[in-house]
C-alpha cells in the first residue's frame, strides 16, 4: 500500500518547544553560567582566565585531574566491555536472560549513593566479605584483607562505576540486539566468525548507535559524579567532582569561580573524549547499511 | 463496581494532593513579624503564639534530631503554642547561605528563624550584618549563663556581643575500647599519643579536618596547643604565631602520619567513619565531643558497649554551641521564645543525661541554678552519665578554649596542603 | 443516498505531477464498486480523501448534494478497511467490534449485545473473549470487517482489504464478503490491484489511468460471478 | 544489599561477627517512625511523582513530532534533549542552581521539580518516542473512520496503546527523579529535603543499622519499580 507522504507542520514542532526550553534551556545556561563564572576573575568584573591559572597551578591539581580520568576511564572501559561482552552472549544463548534483566532494572533503580554504601558494607577490610575470609581462614583478619574500598588507587570507585554502569549500557543497548542481530550474528557464525570477531565486525556495529552514546553518558557520569568519589574515595588525592562541590558549597564566594572553572575542565574533558570515541569508531557509522532501529516490531 | 472504584481513586488521588500540597508550602508558612523586644517578654510570648519557628541545624545526628523533636516540640506547643518545624542540614553552611541568598533576594521573610551555629560561619553572617542583635542576653534564662567566661563570650575568638545564646557545650574527647585497650597504657598527650601509635602502628587515624569534620580540625589545633606550649596566645589571630609554629605542627602530623592507619595515606572523612573502623578493630580510638562521652554512641549502637571516653591532661579544647537569630527571620518571637527554653534547668538537665541520647553539656553554669527543683533535676542528671563517660573532674582540668576563628581554615587548607599534598 | 465525488485533484507536495487530476463520478447506492488500476496511481488516496483522511488539493466530495469540506473524518458516515487489520491491541475482540458503538455514546451491554450478532453474522462469534494479537490473518480481518459494519457506515470504503492475507483465506473473506453484501445491502467502494478480484466482486468496476480520468464499466452478473 | 538487609534489623554488628548476634526491628522502627524521615519520604515520593506527571505530559507532544520528524531534525532535538547526560553531572547542578538563584526558584518545590526535569525528561521523551515510532499511527485514522473523534482517540486509542510505554517512561522518570543527590542538594537549599538528602545526612554521623534502613528505603521502591517495569517492557526480540 502506499502511505501518505507527511510533512511536518508547524503545529506539530511546537510540541518540541516545551521540552527544548526546560532542558535546552537549563543546560545550556548552565554551560554559559559556567564558562561565565569561570573566565570572571576572582573579586572583579575583568574578563580573563586567571582563575583557570589559578586552579590549574594549585598543588595536587592535576593529581586529582588524572586520578578522576583515571577512575572515570576505567570504570567506564569496564562498564562498556562487560556491557558488550553480555549482551553478544545474550544474543546468542538467550536463557537466563529475563531473570537477569530483572536483576539489572533492580541495579540500575538503585541511586548511585545506597550501591556506594552497600559496596562499603561489603567489601571494606571490616565489611561482610573480609569476616568471611578471616572465618574461613582465608587470610588473617582485617589486616590480611585488600583495601577494597576508600583506597588510594581508586579501586572502589572504579568497581562501583563498572558494577552501576554496566547495566545502564546493556540496558541501552537491549533494544538493538533483537532479531535481525541474532540473524546476522547466526549467519556469521556459518561463515566462520568465532566469537571475538563476531562481537568486533557484527555485534560492535549493530549496537554501536546506542552503545557509544551510552558510553559517552557513562563516562561523564564516572567524571563528574560526586556520590562514587565521596563515598568511597579517599583524601589524597580527591576526584574532583568532590572538590568542585566542596568549594561551591564553601561560605566564601569567590571559591564558586573556582567550582566552576574545574567543571569547566571536566566539560572540556568529556567533549574531547567525545571527539576521540567518534572518530576511533567513525568506521562503524559509515559501514552500518541498514539501519537496525525498527527492526523486530512487526515480523 | 467500576464507579466505586474509580470514586475511590479519585478520592486517594485528592488526599495525596492534599498531602503533597502541605509539604510544598510547609516551609512557606509563617506570618510577618517585626523584631519583638525581649525586655517585654509577655510580649513575645503573645507575639510567638501561633508561629512556626524554623529552626535550622545540623541534620547528621539522629539522636539530636529525635531529642529535638521529642523534648522541644512538645513543650513549644503545648506551653506557648508554637510550632517546632526543625530543618535539618548537612552543613551549617547551607543556613547561611539560605540567610545570604534571601538577603540578596531583599526577601524580608526569610525561611531561617534560628540557626546553630559556631566559628566560622557566625563570623560570616555577623560580619555581612544578617544576625539580630541585642536579644540574647535580656531573654529570662540569659541570667544562668556565665556570660564573664571567655570561653561563653568568645566563639571560636569572635566576640558573642548580643548576637548568640549558648544552647550546649562540647569538649573533645578520645573514645577507647576497655575491652581492647587498658587504661594505664593510654596516652595523655599529643607527645604520648605519637609514641603510642608507632608502638601500634596502623592502630591510630583522626578524621581529616575540612567542612563538616570539625572533630579532626579541633584534633589538630590541640596538638597544635600542645607543641606551642600555650593555649591561651591563639585565643587572638596572630599570622605571624601561626607563621612561627605551622611547622612544627606540620612535622610533629608527619611523623604521626607515619605511624598512623594505612601509614596516613588517607584519614576518615567524618564521624561515621571513625567510629566505624573502631568499631570494627580496624583502629584502636575514635573521637568524641559528647559531655557522656561514648554512652551516647554506645546506646546508638555505634560503638561496643565496653567503650569508653578520656582526655589527655591537657589541651582538650571545649566549647559552646550557640544558636542565633537572622535579622530577616519571619518569626523573631517564636526563636527568641526556643532559644529561652533551650536554656530552661528542666531541658538543660534532659540534654545531658545518655538515655535521651543528647550527649552534650550545658550551656548554664549549674552553680546558678538554687530553685530547688531544677537544682534537683540537675543533680540527678548527673548521676547518670553512664559507664562511657570520662572522668569530669579530668575533663574540667584539660579544658582549654578553641582558637580565634581565623585558624580554623589555616588549620583545615594546610592541612590538606601539607598532610595530603592535594586539592 | 448518493455519493458523488466532484473533480477532485490532488498532488503530494514532493511529487511534481497531479496525482489525481480532475476526479469526477458517482457512486451507485447498494452496489460493489471496485477501484482498479496500476499501483501508484492514488486508488488509496482516493479513499482517504472521501473519509477525510486526506484533504483534496481541488473539488469535493459531495454527499447528497451537500459539500463535505468542512466535515472531519470522524463525522463523515464511512467506514475505511485498510489493508492491514489496524485493530486496537489493547481490547479484545468484541470491544473492538463495539468500538464504533461506544464513540457513539452506545451503553456498554447495548453496544456488546450488538457486536455479538455480527461476530455471528462474519462468523466467528466464538472469538469473541480472545485477544486480537493471538488471531490468524484472516480471522483479524473477518474482525475489522464486522468492526467496520456496526458502525453502519452508508458507504463501506476497503482499501485492498484481502491483500494480506493467504489466497485460501482470501477466497473465504471474498465469499463472505458476498454473503454479506446480499443480506445487508451496502455499498461498498473496494480498492484492489487485484482484477480477479475486482471481476468476482463487482457490480461495476472503475479503472484509473495515471493523470487521467477514470472509466467506469458495467460488469454483467455472469461475469462477476466467474469462477476463480 | 542483602548486607544491607541484614544491618537494617540489628545492632553493634561489629567484626569478625559474619552473621549478626541477635535480630532486631528496633532500628527499623524508630527510623521509619522518626517524623523527619516520613516527611522527607512525602516529600521526596511528591517531587518525584510531580517531576514524573510534568514530563510526561511535556514529552507527549515532543515525542509524537519526534517519532514523525526526518532524522537530521530528529537527531539534533535529541542531542539537546541528551546534553545534560553528557555533562558532568556535578557541574551542571552547579549550573542550574545558578540559574533558579537568578529565576527565584532556588529553595522551592517548583525549582527543584525544574531542576530534576532537566535530568528525567530526556529518558521519558526517549521511551515515548521509541514507542510512537514502533506503532502504526494509522491506528488513529482507523479509529477516525469509525467515528471517534479527537479526545475520543486520544482517550480510547493512544493512550490505551500506548500504555506499556507510559509506564516504563514513568517509572525511568520517577526513578531518576528519586535518585537525584546532588541536584537536589544544591536546588533545595536545603530547603527542600528527600529521603535522598536524609539518608547523606545520616552517612556523616548515624549508626550503620540507620543508614542500612534508610537506604533500604530509598533503594526498594525504586528498584523494585524499574524491575517491575523492565519486566513490563519485555524483551524488544
Amino acid at each position: 500500500m502506499k502511505r501518505d507522504r507527511r510533512r511536518t507542520s508547524g503545529r506539530e514542532l511546537l510540541g518540541l518547544v516545551p521540552v527544548l526550553l526546560v532542558v535546552g534551556g537549563l543546560s545550556i545556561a548552565a554551560l554559559v553560567d559556567a564558562l561565565a563564572s569561570s573566565i570572571s576573575a576572582e573579586g572583579s568584573d575583568a574578563v580573563g582566565l586567571a582563575v583557570f591559572r589559578t586552579v590549574l597551578g594549585l598543588p595536587g591539581f592535576w593529581a586529582s585531574f588524572w586520578f578522576s580520568l583515571y577512575v572515570a576511564l576505567s570504570g567506564t572501559l569496564l562498564a562498556t566491555a562487560g556491557a558488550v561482552v553480555l549482551g553478544h552472549r545474550w544474543c546468542t544463548r538467550p536463557r537466563g536472560r529475563r531473570t537477569a534483566q530483572t536483576l539489572l532494572h533492580f541495579n540500575l533503580g538503585v541511586p548511585h549513593l545506597v550501591w556506594a554504601v552497600a559496596l562499603v558494607a561489603l567489601l571494606s577490610p571490616s565489611g561482610w566479605l573480609s569476616r568471611v575470609t578471616s572465618l574461613l581462614g582465608l587470610d588473617s583478619g582485617i589486616d590480611g584483607f585488600p583495601v577494597l574500598v576508600n583506597d588510594p588507587y581508586g579501586i572502589g570507585i572504579v568497581l562501583h562505576l563498572a558494577s552501576k554502569e554496566l547495566p545502564f549500557v546493556l540496558l541501552a543497548t537491549l533494544p538493538l540486539t533483537g532479531v535481525a542481530t541474532r540473524r546476522s550474528l547466526a549467519q556469521g557464525a556459518t561463515l566462520g566468525a568465532g566469537t571475538a570477531s563476531q562481537i568486533r565486525h557484527i555485534y560492535l556495529p549493530a549496537i554501536a548507535p546506542v552503545l557509544i552514546p551510552a558510553t559517552i553518558a557513562s563516562f561523564a557520569f564516572g567524571l563528574g559524579g560526586y556520590e562514587p568519589g565521596a563515598a568511597l574515595g579517599v583524601q589524597r588525592p580527591r576526584t574532583l567532582a568532590v572538590v568542585a562541590l566542596e568549594w561551591f558549597r564553601s561560605p566564601d564566594l569567590t571559591m564558586r569561580h573556582r567550582a566552576f572553572a574545574v567543571a569547566v575542565v571536566l566539560m572540556a574533558t568529556v567533549a574531547l573524549a567525545s571527539v576521540v570515541l567518534l572518530a576511533m569508531t567513525r568506521s562503524w557509522w559509515t559501514m552500518r547499511a541498514t539501519p537496525h532501529r525498527r527492526e523486530g516490531v512487526r515480523a | 463496581m467500576q464507579i466505586t472504584r474509580r470514586t475511590f481513586a479519585t478520592l486517594a488521588l485528592g488526599a495525596f494532593l492534599a498531602a503533597c500540597a502541605e509539604s510544598a508550602s510547609s516551609a512557606d508558612r509563617s506570618a510577618v513579624s517585626s523584631g519583638p523586644v525581649p525586655s517585654d517578654w509577655d510580649a513575645v510570648l503573645s507575639e510567638a503564639r501561633g508561629q512556626t519557628v524554623n529552626w535550622y541545624l545540623w541534620g547528621g545526628s539522629e539522636s539530636i534530631n529525635r531529642f529535638v523533636d521529642d523534648t522541644y516540640g512538645p513543650v513549644l506547643r503545648d506551653r506557648y503554642g508554637i510550632t517546632l518545624n526543625r530543618v535539618p542540614i548537612a552543613d551549617t553552611v547551607d543556613a547561611v547561605n539560605q540567610v545570604l541568598a534571601d538577603d540578596q533576594a531583599n526577601n524580608p521573610r526569610g525561611a531561617v528563624d534560628l540557626i546553630w551555629i559556631n566559628g566560622e560561619n557566625f563570623s560570616t553572617l555577623r560580619d555581612a550584618g544578617l544576625l539580630l542583635d541585642g536579644w540574647a542576653r535580656a531573654l529570662p534564662n540569659a541570667s544562668l549563663v556565665d556570660w564573664a567566661n571567655t570561653a561563653v563570650n568568645r566563639d571560636f575568638g569572635v566576640e558573642v556581643g548580643d548576637l548568640e545564646s549558648p544552647w550546649s557545650s562540647a569538649q573533645f574527647q578520645l573514645v577507647y575500647d576497655t575491652a581492647r585497650t587498658n587504661v594505664d597504657e593510654l596516652p595523655r598527650s599529643y607527645a604520648q599519643l605519637l609514641d603510642w601509635a608507632c608502638a601500634h602502628p596502623g592502630r591510630f587515624t583522626y578524621i581529616a579536618p575540612g567542612p563538616g569534620a570539625f572533630q579532626g580540625t579541633r584534633f589538630v589545633k590541640g596538638a597544635l596547643f600542645e607543641i606551642s606550649g600555650d593555649a591561651s596566645q591563639w585565643q587572638q589571630f596572630d599570622q605571624a604565631l601561626w607563621d612561627r609554629w605551622a611547622p612544627e605542627l606540620w612535622e610533629y602530623l608527619h611523623g604521626l602520619s607515619a605511624c598512623a592507619w594505612r601509614n596516613g595515606e588517607t584519614y576518615p572523612k567524618d564521624e561515621a567513619e571513625l567510629h566505624r573502623l573502631f568499631a570494627n578493630g580496624e583502629v584502636d580510638f575514635t573521637i568524641t565531643q559528647a559531655a557522656v562521652g561514648a554512652s551516647a554512641l554506645i546506646a546508638d549502637g555505634l560503638v561496643p558497649t565496653t567503650a569508653k571516653a578520656f582526655v589527655f591532661d591537657h589541651n582538650s579544647i571545649g566549647d559552646f554551641n550557640y544558636v542565633a537569630i537572622p535579622g530577616n527571620a519571619s518569626n523573631k518571637a517564636a526563636a527568641m521564645v526556643l532559644a529561652n527554653l533551650l536554656l530552661d534547668p528542666s531541658m538543660q538537665a534532659a540534654q545531658i543525661v545518655p538515655a535521651n541520647g543528647f550527649g552534650l553539656g550545658y550551656a548554664i553554669d549549674p552553680a546558678q541554678v538554687t530553685e530547688p527543683a531544677a537544682r534537683r533535676a540537675l543533680d540527678e542528671a548527673a548521676a547518670a552519665l553512664g559507664s562511657g563517660a570520662a572522668d569530669p573532674s579530668e575533663m574540667a582540668a584539660a579544658l582549654v578554649g578553641d582558637a580565634a576563628a581565623p585558624y580554623q581554615d589555616l588549620v583545615e587548607s594546610g592541612w590538606r596542603r601539607e598532610l595530603v599534598g592535594g586539592l | 443516498m448518493t455519493l458523488r465525488l466532484d473533480r477532485i485533484r490532488h498532488q503530494f507536495a514532493d511529487a511534481d505531477h497531479l496525482l489525481l487530476d480532475d476526479i469526477s463520478f458517482i457512486l451507485e447506492q447498494g452496489e460493489i464498486t471496485c477501484v482498479v488500476g496500476p499501483s501508484g496511481v492514488g486508488k488509496s488516496t482516493l479513499l482517504h480523501i472521501i473519509a477525510g483522511l486526506v484533504l483534496p488539493d481541488g473539488g469535493s466530495v459531495m454527499l447528497d448534494d451537500i459539500a463535505l469540506d468542512k466535515v472531519p473524518t470522524h463525522r463523515r458516515p464511512f467506514t475505511l478497511l485498510m489493508q492491514q487489520p489496524q485493530l486496537f491491541a489493547h481490547l479484545d475482540v468484541v470491544d473492538n467490534v463495539a468500538f464504533g458503538l461506544r464513540v457513539r455514546g452506545v451503553g456498554r451491554k447495548d453496544r456488546r449485545e450488538s457486536a455479538r450478532a455480527w461476530l455471528e453474522l462474519v462468523g466467528i462469534a466464538h472469538l469473541e473473549k480472545r485477544a486480537v494479537v493471538n488471531l490468524s490473518g484472516g480471522e483479524q480481518q473477518r474482525v475489522a470487517l464486522a468492526r467496520a459494519l456496526a458502525a453502519e457506515p452508508r458507504v463501506l470504503l476497503a482499501d485492498e482489504p484481502f491483500a494480506s492475507v493467504d489466497a485460501s483465506a482470501r477466497h473465504e473473506l471474498q465469499t463472505l464478503l458476498l454473503e454479506l453484501h446480499s443480506t445487508l445491502g451496502t455499498t461498498i467502494l473496494l480498492v484492489t490491484h487485484d482484477d480477479t478480484e475486482a471481476r468476482r466482486l463487482a457490480h461495476r468496476m472503475l479503472e484509473m489511468h495515471t493523470g487521467g480520468p477514470v472509466e467506469s464499466t458495467l460488469l454483467s452478473r455472469q461475469s462477476r460471478t466467474a469462477p476463480v | 544489599m542483602l548486607v544491607l538487609g541484614v544491618q537494617a534489623v540489628s545492632v553493634r554488628w561489629f567484626f569478625p561477627e559474619v552473621i549478626p548476634h541477635s535480630l532486631t526491628l528496633q532500628p527499623l522502627r524508630s527510623t521509619v517512625t522518626d517524623p523527619n524521615v516520613a516527611s522527607s519520604f512525602v516529600t521526596g515520593l511528591c517531587l518525584s511523582l510531580a517531576v514524573t506527571s510534568v514530563a510526561i505530559v511535556l514529552a507527549w507532544p515532543a515525542a509524537r513530532t519526534l517519532a514523525g520528524v526526518g532524522r537530521g531534525l530528529g537527531a539534533a532535538v535529541v542531542g539537546v534533549l541528551f546534553l545534560p547526560s553528557l555533562l558532568p553531572a556535578v557541574g551542571l547542578a552547579m549550573g542550574v542552581d545558578v540559574m533558579l538563584i537568578r529565576l527565584g526558584l532556588a529553595g522551592t518545590f517548583v525549582g527543584v521539580l525544574l531542576a530534576h526535569l532537566v535530568p528525567t525528561l530526556p529518558y521519558v521523551v526517549a521511551v515515548l518516542t521509541a514507542a510512537f515510532a514502533r506503532r502504526d499511527q494509522r491506528i488513529e485514522a482507523q479509529a477516525a473512520t469509525l467515528g471517534a473523534g479527537p479526545l475520543q482517540r486520544l482517550r480510547l486509542v493512544t493512550v490505551p496503546s500506548m500504555r506499556g510505554a507510559l509506564m516504563v517512561g514513568a517509572a525511568l522518570g520517577f526513578v531518576v527523579s528519586w535518585s537525584q543527590y546532588t541536584m537536589t542538594l544544591l536546588a533545595g537549599s536545603g530547603r527542600v529535603v528527600t529521603l535522598t538528602m536524609v539518608l547523606f545526612a545520616a552517612l556523616s554521623g548515624g549508626s550503620p543499622s540507620t543508614v542500612a534502613v534508610l537506604s533500604l528505603l530509598v533503594a526498594l521502591p525504586a528498584g523494585a519499580l524499574l524491575a517491575a517495569a523492565g519486566r513490563m517492557s519485555g524483551d524488544p526480540s
